[in-house]
């Protein structure tokens, strides 16, 4: 994509039941919202690893979004609740990290309320958008440049040697 | 045919690492019936010189321990990385960042200031700094670059083998020397020490009830805590189910909790969010008040979660810090 | 005998012009009038205008905006706001009225002697200038601009006014006339941008 | 299948969908994009992918280019996941090396911008590709079923569905929570538009169920509880006490003579208060089963215990009259569930401008279908309530429907109906007849035509909506009429209508307990409050919970035909599912890697269905995949990451989240 | 209980008597009401009709005046200044860009307004602060055998219906009853006085009046009891054209707080009811009684 004007990326976890099929009807009623959003489907919002939306986040997610059944109405009885307890402190934990706290938003959304993705799609990304990107991958590697230095040195040391070739995967996040 | 040579070397760690080689005990002797130990700064006089005119691949394996924090430690791992064979992350720091990496959450001029000015234990007027260079009576004097980002050693130069812990246990030193000498070695890239979570070895695993069901969080001293009963059991954040077991539970046994210096299993991406995700799901109310109430009990998730894996974690390092250039 | 052609011709449209009502906050569920009459069903005016309120919103929907401007409907509109509250489909019929009105007003297309927007005028200048309206004056300043005759007719009523104490012989005015016309400025001098989801168009027109 | 476990070899298919993707999306740049993307072999963009010739493709391309993953770019996995695992696997390949990507419902559809609209298709289907390289084998899991189908309420829906499958062969429970089958339907005095006795068409089927060897028939009850899932579940009803034996009672209604009220003197439910009724009850003559019932409020005997309890006597010998009767409970066992609880009739007195509550001759049209019934409390005869005769009338359409302070939709049935009303009033009352529509709505067969017939009758058909019902006057001939005052929209006129009676058409609305049912069968309501079909074309008896399936106006308003029409079809997935024994299970199930698990319990109370146990033995838990549902909230929270999730594996999701995220 | 008061120009003018009646009313239920230092024209109705955004800058003026003064809710006595403060605030909190415009307006007179006050009318306050108890405790002469027609008008149910139903508002009935008069059913009584109209096109402006006062009488009601001060000068005002015009139709129309006043023992002058064209002979006698 050219850097013609930054618009945020923001991944959505949807659970299969209400929220995606939700989103089904926002696209059956031709509801019209911002198109930012990348939605990945799974069963229940309970489903949703605290991992996924720290991954997210470093691969240059602005913001995440989940989306599960409303209190009580789980298909899986309490999934929902289980990802609301994960949710609070994560959230938390986050603003520790220096991640605003509205890049991450849990929502329930039920299988008829369409409209409601619309309103709560283009509210996140109004949000988001007003907080910028948060461009994990480019600030892993703008803290890694700091090492630039040395490893331009061992390369140029190392030239011919074929001993050991630096490429760093862990440190080339991006 | 000449013994195969070994050596040791530590960066941003507090030595507890080389006390465990020396914890090998009588068994070290072993090691040095085997090995010849060619670099080992901590315990005999080596140079950087004498590491620099051994070939390139000379030393067979290089246990290094800490993290990787200041110019001079990342050249030294780019050294020994040429040097040797086999390049072993030893210890927590690392492996993952360890202690130090907790530092990933202020900025080098936070840590700076503090540590130089306003910690209550200072008494510098003049708020002097280290420098990284200077003139004394002619001479031209450097000091290693602090970096802004603490770095696994897997940040900064590929790694062969891990161990985990921190200290790394003896028993899982030996055998992986056993293991290197005997070229019983897994594939690259594997952690020596065994993919299952504490909780399998724990003596207090039976006492462990179906349903924690959490309605409190309490840290460990806050609590009188039942010496035989599961930590968790107590609603105390223990990091056994989310850590790698192989220490034999040995501050389980001190009556402390697990605060998870394995790192998590070859099956996770980010330890700390695997326990908070399992704590979590398991807490009893529903009520979003009433969460963070049990919540309140875990005033320092990061603190808690990351303690020794922030610097290898997904986020790695506070977000909103500054790029070091910016600084 | 000539008979005046009922048909419409698109020229006679203004395009644009139901959009440009629509696109003001308040107006735009108009676009979902389903021309039920539950507005001049409820209007207590309705009886005396030329077109109904349910015609008012299918003429604006339609861009015929002389038509609309031109209708004694919006000026007889009392503001009573039976018809917002009452509509099916929730527009806000009374806020499209005042619309219409200041963009006739704005435009001038309205009966000239036609007295209503005139007491608008006159009430909106005295409010102005004064800060506050004084009735009987505003009265009889309507009429005299409108229909002399009519004053004439009234003096009874200003008569019985005056002797109950009703009438009041001076204008009443704020303290700080110059403040509030500061605050006029600010809004006459605030770039049409400024404006752009709430009043598209014109700065106070008078 | 060695071709499976190589290497992966992707054909990705971006579907045009006509113009409803192709119009937002430029379908060949993401077929382009997608080409160069790692171990993807084939890229193709093509018109219709669900089509016969779409699928035959797929399957011609894994033969040719030996392709051993299979990516479709089209329209939502909810609507036709299915038809491309079906053509996946016909093509040779394990089904689930199939993925699915949505960018019409959630992409085409719902933006405006189409580079921005191409440029999502294209992270999507990034996504789907990375996602699919980890794709493994999985196999349909088969569960029995029970033959048994519970039918829940007892309206002219369920009644038409419990008779199909009983008629099948099948086992039926039908249950009912008013005393007797019949619902709305009952009520009616004809049915539009061929003006049928509405109690000599239904009378017969109830009776039939009543008698029916098949059919258990269960009224005054209610289906509380539900546990299971498709094929097997488990249902709790609760029967509410009538304090009569229902074996022993043979409908003699001699009790009710016997009763000590010498006359009926409570609010009549059936005749919605318009008629009275005693303590001891039935409630209409045709009511299935034939059985009294006792109702607790107004017994003196159950109220006081002081009567001189005639009733009992009048039974004598057949003692069928129980006043210990306490509410009791059975538990069923069934393989489906048909869900036929109708709807609630739109409460006038929402609207109070129209004056229903204010005005007494203000009527719903529920409450005339009973005045012009001869069976009703008048004998069919059309009087006001203070006894004269109406000699105008207003009927007033769409009171509670499309209107957005009240509800939305359109109900459907009452521009009919009130147009029945209209022609069974005039023929009762010879009165000068209004009707007042907004549009006038007659899509079925013989509506017109029924329409053209009332034009032919002289009603005075007015297009408006009414603004208000008043009773002031303003000339002579409005005093001591009700005033109806609407705008004549075609005339042009507003008018001011005298009236002697007014007929609220009022709307169709959810039962006022929908959600609570809703709940109890894990089903969606949809924005107003009926249950919501799977698919609201092709799947429109069925919900999303497999099994459940709706009939009537519980899905939303129509009328007997249609109600009748979808009554069969909820029948007939019922049957399918049934006949064919068994059940196959989507293998999302999560399981456990024994030689992962370290035995830290986590896991073992998040599950709702209770399928994770923890072996003794080992030491570990262990997941009953017959019970696993495949949520996964298990694998989210084992803090080892040593469950997996078949389907939705945390490699698959974290290689979509990095698909979604790269840019081009 | 202290309220800022917003009395608008009517009650400075031709509406008079309501402020004469309402302030000592409120003042013996223990209310105080502290008038806005120099406020100006709410932006009624004429107004808005020109330009409603400057219509907005007026009536923030006043909510502005309200907040410094510091009360915790204002109270607007005039039906049109009622709604057009709260429409005022609803179009401030909806739309960023008016609330730009105003917040800048604002500035030149070193005032803001962050849309914390209440607008409210008296009657409200009465009937859900003071509480009709209070009203009864206070009740010296019932209001016996007057037969009251409860007169609400148009723009203080409508649209923005807080404090009571829009269809069939009953807090001036219950203040009605509270005061000893018997209040007779009033189908019109949120229908629309004529407003602004009898002033400029006097038929229809007129009909609207005439239709209200004969169908009030009609229902035996001897006198008309209302809230906004042009209704009462609509109703009161134009008897003898509307007698020409149809038929005649004498009732009074008077302020609720005059009703309050008289029961409550002050006297008709005390009131302002010599200010009306109408008086209420019946009234002594059966307040006497």
């Amino acid at each position: 994509m050219n850097e013609k004007q930054w618009t945020p990326r923001i991944v959505a976890f949807f659970c299969n039941w209400c929220t995606y099929t939700a989103a089904d009807l926002a696209g059956v009623s031709r509801l019209k919202y911002a198109p930012n959003m990348r939605v990945i489907r799974i069963m229940c919002s309970g489903r949703v690893d605290p991992q996924f939306i720290l991954e997210a986040f470093a691969k240059g997610a602005d913001g995440v979004l989940i989306g599960g059944c409303h209190p009580n109405d789980c298909h899986y009885a309490e999934g929902n609740y289980k990802m609301l307890r994960r949710f609070q402190l994560l959230q938390r934990m986050l603003k520790d990290m220096g991640i605003e706290e509205d890049r991450l938003r849990l929502e329930w959304i039920s299988a008829a309320e369409g409209e409601k993705v619309k309103t709560v799609m283009n509210d996140m990304v109004a949000k988001v958008t007003a907080m910028g990107p948060l461009g994990m991958p480019g600030r892993f590697a703008d803290w890694d440049k700091e090492m630039e230095h040395l490893e331009a040195a061992v390369a140029t040391a190392e030239a011919g040697q074929p001993a050991h070739s630096h490429s760093q995967q862990e440190v080339k996040h991006a | 045919m000449p013994k195969p040579k070994i050596g040791f070397y530590w960066c941003a760690s507090c030595g507890g690492c080389e006390e465990a080689i020396v914890d090998l005990a009588e068994d070290i002797l072993g090691v040095l019936d085997a090995l010849d130990i060619v670099f080992w700064p901590c315990a005999m006089d080596f140079k950087r010189s004498d590491v620099d005119a051994i070939p390139d691949g000379g030393i067979v394996a290089t246990f290094l321990n800490g993290a990787i924090r200041t110019s001079e430690q990342e050249e030294m791992a780019h050294l020994l990385r040429r040097k040797s064979q086999y390049l072993i992350a030893y210890g927590s720091c690392a492996h993952t960042g360890g202690i130090p990496g907790l530092a990933n959450q202020f900025s080098r001029e936070e840590i700076m200031k503090w540590v130089f000015e306003d910690g209550p234990s200072n008494v510098n007027e003049a708020k002097v700094r280290p420098q990284t260079q200077w003139t004394e009576n002619g001479c031209e004097v450097h000091l290693p670059e602090l970096r802004h980002v603490v770095r696994s050693l897997d940040q900064v130069v590929p790694v062969d083998y891990y161990l985990p812990g921190c200290p790394p246990t003896p028993k899982l030193t030996k055998a992986a020397v056993g293991a290197l000498l005997e070229g019983r070695l897994p594939a690259k890239g594997s952690v020596l020490a065994p993919d299952i979570a504490l909780c399998d070895e724990c003596p207090r695993k039976a006492s462990k009830p179906v349903n924690t069901s959490f309605t409190e969080f309490k840290r460990p001293h806050q609590k009188i805590l039942d010496p035989n009963l599961c930590f968790l059991a107590q609603g105390v954040v223990c990091m056994g189910p989310a850590t790698r077991g192989g220490c034999e539970a040995l501050c389980i046994s001190g009556h402390m909790p697990c605060t998870g210096c394995f790192g998590g299993t070859s099956r996770v991406r980010d330890q700390g969010a695997k326990i908070l995700s399992s704590l979590c799901a398991n807490i009893a109310p529903k009520e979003e008040d009433e969460i963070d109430q049990v919540l309140a009990g875990i005033p320092d998730p990061v603190g808690t979660f990351y303690r020794y894996g922030l610097a290898r974690s997904l986020l790695r390092r506070r977000v909103d810090l500054p790029a070091p250039a910016k600084e | 005998m000539d008979l005046p052609r009922t048909i419409k011709y698109e020229a006679d449209r203004v395009a644009g012009f139901g959009k440009e009502v629509m696109s003001v906050p308040g107006c735009e569920n108009l676009q979902s009038c389903i021309q039920c009459g539950t507005c001049s069903g409820v209007c207590p005016l309705s009886i005396y205008m030329d077109y109904s309120p349910r015609q008012v919103m299918a003429l604006t929907r339609s861009d015929f905006k002389n038509e609309v401007l031109r209708s004694h409907t919006i000026w007889l509109c009392a503001s009573c706001y039976a018809c917002t509250v009452e509509c099916p489909r929730q527009i806000r019929i009374t806020d499209i009225m005042y619309e219409l009105k200041q963009r006739a007003i704005h435009d001038g297309i309205y009966p000239k002697k036609f007295p209503i927007p005139v007491l608008a005028k006159e009430f909106y200048k005295m409010a102005h200038k004064q800060g506050r309206v004084t009735d009987n004056w505003l009265a009889t300043w309507m009429f005299l601009k409108t229909n002399w005759r009519a004053a004439l007719g009234m003096w009874r009523l200003g008569l019985g006014l005056i002797k109950r104490g009703r009438f009041s012989f001076t204008y009443d005015s704020i303290r700080q006339k110059d403040q509030l016309a500061r605050m006029m400025q600010t809004v006459d001098n605030l770039s049409i941008d400024a404006l752009t989801d709430a009043k598209p168009k014109r700065k106070a027109s008078h | 299948m060695d071709n499976q476990r190589n290497e992966p070899r992707i054909g990705f298919y971006v579907c045009h969908c006509g113009t409803n993707i192709a119009g937002m999306v430029d379908c060949p740049a993401v077929a382009q994009y997608v080409s160069r993307l790692p171990n993807v072999v084939l890229s193709r963009d093509y018109k219709y992918m669900c089509s016969d010739p779409g699928q035959e493709l797929i399957q011609q391309d894994i033969r040719e280019h030996r392709l051993n993953r299979i990516v479709v770019a089209s329209c939502s996995p909810l609507l036709h996941e299915k038809t491309f695992r079906g053509a996946t696997e016909k093509g040779g390949l394990n089904p689930f090396f199939f993925h699915m990507v949505n960018i019409r419902e959630h992409d085409s559809w719902v933006h405006t911008d189409k580079q921005a609209a191409t440029e999502k298709a294209k992270s999507l289907a990034h996504a789907a590709i990375h996602r699919v390289r980890f794709h493994k084998p999985l196999e349909v899991k088969q569960v029995p079923i029970h033959p048994a189908v519970l039918v829940v309420g007892g309206g002219i829906a369920g009644i038409h569905a419990a008779m199909t499958l009983a008629n099948a062969g099948k086992k039926v429970y039908l249950v009912e929570r008013e005393p007797s089958i019949g619902g709305h339907m009952a009520k009616f005095d004809k049915t539009f538009p061929t003006l049928d006795c509405a109690a000599c068409i239904l009378t017969p089927k109830m009776s039939e169920v009543g008698a029916h060897p098949n059919i258990t028939l269960w009224t005054y009850s209610e289906a509380m509880k539900m546990e299971g899932y498709v094929g097997n579940y488990t249902v709790t009803i609760r029967h509410k006490p009538r304090y009569i034996i229902e074996d022993a009672c043979v409908g003699c209604l001699e009790c009710i003579d016997a009763c000590v009220y010498k006359q009926p003197k409570f609010f009549d439910e059936f005749n919605m208060g318009l008629g009275k009724r005693k303590p001891v009850y039935i409630p209409f003559p045709q009511a299935t089963p034939q059985v009294v019932l006792i109702d607790p409020e107004t017994c003196l005997n159950l109220k006081t215990g002081k009567c001189k309890k005639t009733c009992v006597e009048a039974c004598a010998d057949r003692k069928a009259i129980d006043f210990t009767q306490k509410e009791t409970f059975s538990e069923i066992k069934v393989g489906a569930i048909i869900v036929a609880t109708g709807f609630k009739s739109f409460d006038a007195q929402r609207i109070p401008q129209y004056g229903y509550g204010t005005y007494p001759n203000v009527y719903t049209a529920l409450e005339i279908e009973r005045l012009v019934n001869a069976s009703g409390p008048t004998g069919g005869e059309v009087v006001l309530r203070d006894g004269k005769k109406p000699k105008s009338i207003g009927i007033i359409h769409c009171v509670g429907s499309r209107d957005h302070k009240t509800n939305r939709w359109c109900s459907r049935v009452c521009c009919m109906y009130s147009m029945k009303l209209a022609h069974l009033l005039k023929e009762h009352t010879e009165a000068e007849v209004y009707s007042f529509y907004i549009d006038m709505r007659t899509p079925g067969k013989g509506y017109e035509e029924f329409y053209g017939k009332l034009l032919d009758e002289g009603v005075q058909f007015v297009r408006g909506r009414v603004g208000e019902v008043t009773d002031w006057a303003f000339t002579k001939e409005e005093e001591g009429k009700l005033v109806i005052r609407v705008e004549d929209t075609l005339a042009g006129y507003v008018r001011r209508i005298p009236v002697d009676m007014v007929v609220l058409a009022t709307g169709l609305e959810p039962q006022a307990d929908a959600q609570e049912v809703r709940r109890r069968f894990n089903m969606s309501c949809g924005t107003e409050g009926f249950f919501l079909e799977r698919h609201p074309k092709l799947a429109p008896v069925n919900t999303f919970t497999d099994g459940i399936l709706l009939a009537g106006c519980c899905q939303g308003p129509k009328d007997i035909p249609d109600t009748v029409a979808q009554a069969g079809a909820a029948a007939a997935e019922a049957l399918v599912l049934i006949d064919k024994g068994h059940i196959e299970q989507e293998p999302n199930t999560a399981f456990i890697h024994e030689e992962d698990c370290s035995g830290c319990k986590s896991c073992i109370p998040l599950c709702p269905y209770s399928a994770i146990l923890f072996n003794e033995e080992t030491r570990k838990a262990i997941i009953n995949q017959a019970l696993c549902k495949g949520c996964g909230t298990c694998v989210a929270s084992c803090p080892s990451g040593s469950i997996e999730q078949n389907l939705f594996d945390d490699e698959e999701i974290f290689s979509e989240i990095e698909g979604v995220l790269a840019y081009e | 209980m202290k309220y800022s008061y917003f009395p608008g120009c009517s009650l400075k003018g031709t509406g008079r008597s309501y402020e004469e009646s309402l302030l000592p009313v409120f003042k013996a239920l223990g209310v105080e009401m502290e008038e806005l230092d120099d406020w100006n024209c709410c932006g009624a109705t004429a107004y808005m009709a020109v330009d409603e955004v400057k219509a907005c800058v007026m009536a923030s003026r006043n909510l502005a005046l309200a907040e410094r003064l510091g009360h915790a809710e204002l109270l607007a006595p005039c039906s049109a200044c009622y709604l057009v403060l709260n429409k005022t605030k609803h179009y401030l909190h909806d739309s960023a860009s008016v609330r730009g415009v105003v917040g800048q307006a604002l500035q030149q007179a070193d005032l803001s307004y962050s849309g914390n006050v209440p607008v409210r009318h008296p009657l409200d306050v009465l009937i859900n602060e003071v509480g009709l108890d209070e009203v009864k405790k206070r009740v010296r002469h019932p209001l016996k055998g007057l037969k009251v027609a409860p007169y609400y008008g148009c723009q203080i149910v409508r649209p923005y219906a807080t404090f009571d139903d829009q269809y069939n508002p009953t807090t001036l009935d219950r203040l009605v009853e509270a005061l000893g008069g018997s209040v007779v059913r009033f189908p019109l009584k949120t229908r629309c006085c004529g407003g602004s109209l009898t002033g400029t096109l006097p038929e229809p402006g007129l009909l609207c009046s005439y239709i209200i006062l004969k169908e009030a009488l009609a229902r035996g009601a001897n006198v008309i009891a209302t809230l906004c001060p042009l209704c009462q000068f609509n109703l009161d005002g134009y008897h003898d054209k509307i007698t020409r015009k149809w038929d005649p139709v004498r009732i009074p129309t008077v302020y609720f707080s005059q009703l309050m006043g008289l029961a409550f023992g002050l006297s008709e002058k005390e009131m302002g009811l010599h200010r009306h064209f109408i008086e209420m002979p019946a009234l002594a006698a059966s307040a006497a009684a």
